[in-house]
């Protein structure tokens, strides 16, 4: 494989096995992540985008992994052992979590909360380390006193911050960013987004994993994009590629559905398309798309299988020549 | 560096600690309880509710009583009598000291008496009749009366606490009551020690003048224990912890000799009487003042049934006439045989019926003859177990004559403002049946005349209301013990009380006593009656001093 | 297949009857319930009859033995359940209810008027022993019933919820989600109920368990000091009798043992309930 | 925070009017007049009750208005002056208090702190370790379920009566003397030990259940998540939880004061141990207005100022509350 990918996902199924099923949130994923690239993770809620992000960072019942591999710099994470797949996280791989306003514990002022978390990984938090936290603090814009301050007393968008700087306090290779921008107002939306970049700028993380329901968003800071649906990875290429010539009906849909560029996807359901989105609950085989897809036929029954239209752009659809191109705004 | 030095501290203090007195041997030590309720705050004799063990402990009487032999047992008294019919004497015993070392003579005991006369106690009243006492020489003390009470006085020579003179004339007359006299100096064989929460204890006067003449009481100290449930007395007495128990302890006869218990009786009824349990009929309301009405009611319950379900024969029934040990002198067996109730149902439906109380509508109870219906309510203290038990099966005897009766149990405090202020239809009641020198005390509380008030506090709770009886009552006091005159009156007042049943006699409370045997021995029992079991306030007297005295250090 | 689907539409429902603890729970409590139910009918005695001779160990014809004066212990035990149960219901619901409100609005309105007022009267409650209340009011009602010993426990037993409620309110409160709403301008009673309420929700639960087992408790201890319902039958009578008979050490042990071990197995059951169905309203608390 | 303060001052200071003229009028309108009912039990001279009626009556200004007995209250009430008992006349109800209070107190304060501390301890554990729980947590719900009556009864009969170790009554042997020395101290550890235990181990059980629920609860929240997947330690996840988790428990601390003084009534009476509780019950049945007050007086000032200090020191080690206090929400 290319030496410069730090993350290699392989055919990963990941399924919550619940009393009524298996549901099939991350069925068959294949994608990589590339030295240095921001890739950014689309779809509507409940494509199986966030289960990603747990089946990477931390699975717990009722997640469970079924299949598939995920190779960070080789090793595959899913097989590793607890305590050397601990050690990796925070200090190789992080997480910036989607409920930030509640990631920290109240009765924990943030400063002795580093010193607590970096302390599990074997660094000692001396002054040296906490003047970088310092710096760190400022880079993203906030007073150093709010290491000595409890959550309640920082603001939504202070906190998200605060998270973004104390998740990529040791420099990780690679950063999965969930959903961080769902619950701020649109000004800390777009910092923290633009904050990502710039700690890639710095060097201060590797790569990102940018998972979000805003394309406009992606659009502005991710280098390629994958578009999920359905537990199924429907579309992956350059950001350029996929917003101006998506290939795969779903693709089309979603971003047809946005008048122009900014706006979010509604959560409840895909405007421009009839239909929600499948229930993933013992889905069987097939093309998950195609309930709602105009151009669905019998051959959609069988699960599509993903084609490289061109070296960095693949598709997952039975139909995909047939459709062609088709320029949005 | 400073804790260390603190460590240090403790353990030197303790090690000098060590070497503080420590309280008498335990087998120098008896151990009682179930006379005392509250921590003692008081040790003023004057005041009814003083520390118990005051009275015969401390301060001593000029006779002891027996309730066994009903005998005045000379005490601080050497003799006494009726000179003439209004004149008593008393001569003293030589060589009596209080514990301050001073004599007790003719003096003290004029003071005592004069002291009521002066001041508002609680004997004030005997100088309604009683007009001087006078000292004739420094032992030998007149008692002169205008119409004296005799059987009251039998009761009075007993119960007097003789005060040292020389401490009590300092004392200002409004304080008499008020005063707690926390080191009381008196002629008794103990003096005070200390008073706990949880305990007082006496320790004995090895000067006591009565060494000489009685002997030495043994216990060098009494601890008289107070103890909150009788399970906890149960519990004590099986871990040696309590010699003498005076409690109500159910399951004694099923225990007493597998725990090695001492009881006055070997079998039943195991202890002696104490006192009359009564029923008590509430005269003011309809149908109870109807005297036949309340006469049909003492032949519907058989007081064995309680004697062996709730006491398990450690009570007798009570004789018709309520009369027990000394009072028996007073009864009159014909009365008895002519006036007495037994258990009779058949009869008692009888009775009512003749006297016009049957079912007139039909509910399968009898009705008031004007068709009203009858509706008892029977009480007890809540909390008081074996009244409790009592007065359910007494409630059940009457329904199945007919009587609709429940049993009720309000919280101590309510019951005794509802029995004074009258408002009950029964209760059981033993407040003032305590067994005494004559059975004027008994007689005067079941059919007390001082009824018409709003708090009832002198006995005759039923507001029984017949001054015959009242003067009747008042005459026998009036006559000398054991007169023909006072048997014939006696016989009279049985009568009546049985003819009118104001309340019902039907068992006699005991005088709970268990003993054990591990470090005191000789207890007295029915077969070696070597005194009178009991801690109780007020019974020291009784010869519970002679059983000190008798008692035997276990080997 | 259908059977399958069935508990497909109802999860939770699965989840409550394959929880072992609530299947514990259940099971001692309905055994209880049913003895309450089912033994004043099957026995041939009378509570306060006399059954047979005293002292009688359990055997055929007294299943719990007999007492000091020979009532029948089973008897005794079954109807006392009855009243025990029924104060322990209307006692609970009554505590809980004010519990909750007080707590729910005071914590809401923390620091401001109606907290204050509301912590006052809780405080106060808290303060007031139980046993004054039960004397004042033995004054109006000479006797006291179960209803009336369920209203004086349920009094003196609320505070603590609505303390333990405010301040969890209060914590959660000032999480963010809160305050979202409170942007949002969604009506007051709605934050209570969908925000806090609903993160309440075994909390709640809880609370009402804790409050069933609680008055229970304490009426059972005022029934020992003789400050129970002055007429009746109830566990703490039968208990207190068994103590004042000395019925343990007289080796009664089926007098004293028996009725005190079903009254604790009782409050158990109920606890493993809680827990059971706590962990299946909390999936996460679930073990699959 | 001052204004915070004095304003939590006044409502206290209103609560304690209340509360204790409630104290004051309860007694009195109970039924039962505590003079008749002792008089009633004093055997002496026909007529020598009247005397003493009058005397009582005279002496414990029972004759006056009630009006003017309330303001009387008050005014001898800021003299440290509570009256003087009618049951036990002539002691005044504060030094019968002071002799009793000692033994309550040293019952009651080392089995509440001792069974919070070890309670949580037990708890916490029990409620991490799933082993460990499925033998604990009945034994926690056996203990707290008990009526402590019950439960001192067995503790008395079983190591008092059956092995005979420890005595089963009052406060120290009858043969002792209280002193400042080993042999005495021996002799009242050997009876203080059974009611302290019984109200230690009662009290364990509700702690234990309380923290177990609690520590469950914390190490599933976000913030729990969030150190699990940046490599914490289940040890500091756990430590958080516990910090988080004992803050409602120190209100339940302050709270069980005043609840927990009927435990201990009950169970002093089982073992004869002297105490508040039976001179309460005592006062409570001979209708000692001046005694019940007094009690309850105590009572409700230990209450009110355990209450009190938990606000305090609530708002220190709970930012959130002390935030939420400052009103800036």
């Amino acid at each position: 494989m290319a030496a410069d990918v730090i993350l290699d996902v392989q055919e990963l199924c990941a399924y919550y096995r619940i009393l009524k099923g298996d549901v099939k949130a991350v069925d068959g994923v294949t994608f990589q992540v590339r030295r240095g690239e921001i890739l950014g993770i689309a779809g509507e809620s409940g494509c199986g985008k966030s289960t990603l992000a747990h089946t990477l960072m931390l699975r717990k019942p009722p997640l469970k992994h079924i299949s598939g591999k995920a190779l960070f710099l080789g090793q595959d994470i899913m097989a590793m052992g607890a305590e050397e797949f601990r050690k990796l996280r925070l200090s190789r791989i992080s997480i910036i979590p989607q409920y930030a306003l509640d990631a920290l514990s109240p009765t924990k002022k943030i400063g002795e909360f580093v010193t607590d978390l970096v302390r599990e990984h074997g660094i000692h938090p001396d002054r040296s380390f906490f003047a970088k936290v310092e710096e760190r603090m400022r880079f993203v814009n906030l007073d150093p006193a709010v290491l000595g301050k409890y959550p309640i007393e920082l603001s939504g968008g202070m906190k998200q911050r605060v998270i973004m700087v104390i998740s990529t306090i040791l420099n990780p290779e690679l950063v999965i960013a969930d959903e961080i921008t769902s619950a701020l107002d649109v000004s800390s939306q777009r910092f923290a987004a633009t904050l990502l970049v710039e700690l890639r700028e710095k060097g201060i993380i590797g790569s990102a994993i940018f998972i979000t329901h805003d394309l406009a968003i992606l659009y502005q800071i991710a280098d390629r994009l994958l578009i999920m649906y359905g537990g199924h990875v429907v579309e992956t290429g350059p950001v350029e590629t996929i917003v101006h010539e998506p290939r795969h009906p779903y693709t089309q849909a979603l971003l047809s559905s946005l008048p122009k560029v900014g706006v979010q996807i509604k959560d409840e359901r895909l405007e421009g398309i009839k239909g929600t989105p499948p229930e993933l609950l013992e889905i069987g085989p097939g093309c998950r798309f195609r309930e709602r897809c105009p151009y669905r036929t019998k051959q959609c029954e069988q699960t599509p299988v993903t084609e490289n239209i061109d070296p960095d752009h693949s598709i997952a659809c039975w139909h995909y020549q047939e459709i062609g191109g088709e320029r949005v705004g | 560096m400073k804790a260390r030095w603190i460590v240090l501290a403790v353990v030197v203090s303790l090690v000098l600690g060590s070497t503080a007195v420590l309280a008498a041997e335990r087998n120098q030590t008896l151990i009682v309880g179930g006379g005392t309720w509250s921590q003692a705050t008081s040790w003023n004799p004057l005041y009814p509710n003083c520390a118990n063990g005051i009275r015969g402990l401390v301060y001593e009487t000029l006779f002891a009583y027996s309730p066994l032999t009903n005998e005045h047992k000379p005490w601080l008294a050497e003799s006494g009598g009726w000179i003439s019919d209004k004149l008593y004497e008393v001569k003293l015993r030589r060589n009596i000291y209080f514990s301050d070392g001073q004599p007790l003579t003719a003096a003290d005991v004029v003071f005592t008496y004069e002291l009521a006369r002066d001041n508002e106690l609680t004997y004030t009243p005997l100088w309604r009749n009683l007009r001087e006492v006078k000292a004739v020489d420094n032992y030998t003390v007149q008692f002169i009366f205008d119409s004296p009470n005799y059987q009251e006085w039998q009761i009075e020579l007993y119960t007097r606490d003789i005060l040292p003179k020389h401490i009590w004339e300092n004392v200002p007359g409004e304080d008499l009551m008020v005063i707690t006299n926390d080191d009381p100096v008196g002629s008794g064989p103990y003096k005070k020690l200390l008073a706990g929460p949880d305990r007082n204890v006496w320790v004995r006067d090895d000067n006591w003048w009565g060494n000489a003449v009685f002997g030495q009481p043994k216990p060098v100290e009494i601890v008289d224990m107070i103890i909150y449930e009788n399970n906890v007395a149960l519990g004590m007495l099986m871990q040696r912890t309590l010699d003498l128990s005076n409690y109500f302890i159910p399951g004694v006869p099923a225990i007493k000799d597998l725990y090695g218990l001492t009881t006055w009786y070997d079998g039943p009824p195991y202890m002696i009487s104490a006192n009359v349990a009564m029923l008590v009929l509430n005269s003011q309301r309809k149908p109870l003042d109807d005297a036949k009405f309340r006469r049909a009611l003492a032949f519907a319950v058989n007081p064995e049934i309680i004697v062996e379900r709730v006491f398990e024969r450690m009570v007798p029934v009570s004789d018709s006439t309520g009369l027990f040990g000394g009072w028996t002198e007073y009864r009159d067996a014909q009365v008895a045989e002519e006036y007495g109730f037994w258990y009779d149902p058949d009869l008692a439906k009888q009775m009512l019926a003749d006297a016009g109380y049957v079912d007139k509508n039909g509910d399968g109870w009898i009705d008031m003859p004007d068709g009203s219906p009858i509706d008892f309510e029977i009480i007890v203290p809540s909390g008081w177990t074996d009244w409790m038990e009592s007065i359910r099966i007494i409630a059940e005897a009457f329904r199945a004559i007919g009587i609709n009766a429940n049993p009720a149990f309000p919280d101590a405090g309510l019951y005794d403002e509802r029995i004074q202020t009258g408002d009950f239809d029964m209760c059981i009641n033993n407040y003032g049946t305590g067994i005494s020198g004559s059975p004027f005390s008994y007689w005067n509380w079941v059919a007390n005349h001082n009824i018409n008030r709003t708090h009832v506090t002198e006995g005759n709770y039923g507001r029984y209301d017949n001054q015959e009886l009242f003067d009747l009552i008042y005459k026998f006091n009036q006559l000398p013990p054991l007169s023909d005159e006072s048997l014939a009156v006696a016989s009279e007042i049985q009568k009546i009380l049985l003819v009118e049943m104001p309340a019902i006699p039907f068992w006699l409370n005991g005088m709970w006593a268990q003993s054990t045997s591990q470090y005191w021995t000789n207890w007295p029992t029915a077969d070696n009656p070597v005194g009178y079991p009991c801690s109780w306030a007020n019974n020291w007297q009784f010869g519970t001093v002679e059983m000190l005295i008798n008692l035997q250090p276990a080997q | 297949m259908a059977a399958r689907d069935f508990w497909r539409r109802h999860e939770n429902l699965y989840f409550a009857i394959t929880n072992k603890k609530v299947i514990f729970g259940v099971v001692i409590f309905l055994s209880i319930m049913a003895l309450s139910i089912v033994g004043p009918m099957i026995t041939p005695y009378d509570y306060e009859e006399f059954a047979g001779p005293g002292y009688q160990r359990p055997s055929k014809t007294h299943w719990f033995g007999t007492t000091i004066m020979g009532r029948d212990v089973f008897t005794q035990v079954v109807y006392g359940l009855r009243s025990t149960l029924l104060v322990g219901f209307l006692a609970g619901t009554i505590a809980s209810a004010i519990g909750l409100v007080v707590g729910f609005v005071s914590g809401f309105f923390s620091g401001r008027a109606p907290d204050e007022g509301l912590m006052m009267l809780t405080n106060m409650f808290m303060v007031l022993p139980s046993l004054a209340l039960l004397i004042i009011l033995s004054a109006y009602l000479p006797y006291r019933g179960i209803v009336t010993q369920s209203l004086i426990v349920a009094a003196t037993a609320w505070p603590w919820t609505a303390r333990a409620v405010r301040s969890q309110t209060l914590s959660l409160k000032s999480q963010e989600f809160v305050n979202l709403s409170r942007i949002s301008a969604a009506p007051t009673f709605r934050i209570i109920r969908e925000d806090i309420a609903a993160n309440m929700f075994s909390y709640v639960f809880m609370v009402y368990i804790l409050q069933f087992n609680g008055t229970i408790l304490s009426s059972v201890g005022l029934e020992f000091l003789g400050l129970g319902p002055t007429r009746g039958i109830s566990l703490g009578l039968v208990l207190q009798n068994a103590v004042n008979w000395n019925a343990l050490h007289l080796g009664m042990w089926w007098w004293t043992i028996i009725p005190g071990l079903i009254l604790t197995m009782l409050i158990v059951s109920l606890y493993f309930i809680n827990t059971g169905l706590d962990e299946v309203f909390n999936p996460r608390l679930r073990e699959l | 925070m001052g204004r915070y303060l004095s304003k939590k001052v006044l409502i206290y200071l209103i609560t304690f009017f209340f509360a204790v003229t409630l104290n004051w009028a309860v007694p009195r309108f109970a039924p039962g007049d505590p003079i008749s009912m002792l008089l009633s039990r004093f055997v002496v001279l026909e007529g020598g009750r009247d005397i003493l009626e009058s005397f009582f009556v005279k002496t414990f200004g029972l004759d006056q208005p009630l009006l003017q007995q309330y303001f009387g209250f008050w005014r001898s009430l800021f003299r440290g002056d509570l009256g003087i008992s009618i049951s036990q006349y002539p002691k005044p109800v504060l030094s019968i208090i002071r002799d009793a209070i000692i033994y309550d107190i040293i019952i009651l304060v080392p089995a509440i702190v001792l069974s919070w501390i070890i309670g949580n301890k037990l708890g916490a554990f029990s409620g991490v370790s799933k082993k460990a729980d499925n033998f604990l947590m009945p034994v926690f719900y056996f203990l707290t379920s008990s009526p402590y009556f019950w439960f001192a009864l067995l503790v008395s009969y079983l190591l008092g009566i059956v092995l005979g170790i420890f005595p089963t009554s009052h406060a120290y042997s009858a043969t002792m003397r209280p002193g400042w020395n080993l042999a005495f101290i021996a002799d009242f550890f050997m009876h203080w030990f059974m009611p302290f235990l019984t109200l230690f181990l009662v009290q364990l059980g509700g702690w234990a259940i309380g923290m177990r629920n609690m520590i469950i609860y914390e190490t599933n929240t976000n913030y729990a998540k969030y150190m699990e997947s940046l490599g914490a330690r289940e040890r500091l996840i756990r430590r958080y939880g516990f910090r988080n988790g004992i803050l409602p428990q120190v209100t339940g601390l302050a709270i069980s004061l005043g609840t927990v003084v009927s435990g201990a009534v009950l169970t002093q009476m089982v073992f004869s141990y002297p105490g508040l509780g039976y001179l309460m019950v005592q006062a409570i049945k001979q209708n000692d207005y001046f005694l019940i007050q007094g009690c309850f007086l105590f009572l409700i000032i230990m209450v009110l100022l355990a209450n009190f200090t938990v606000d305090i020191i609530y708002m220190f080690i709970d930012p959130r509350v002390r935030h939420s206090y400052s009103g800036e929400v």
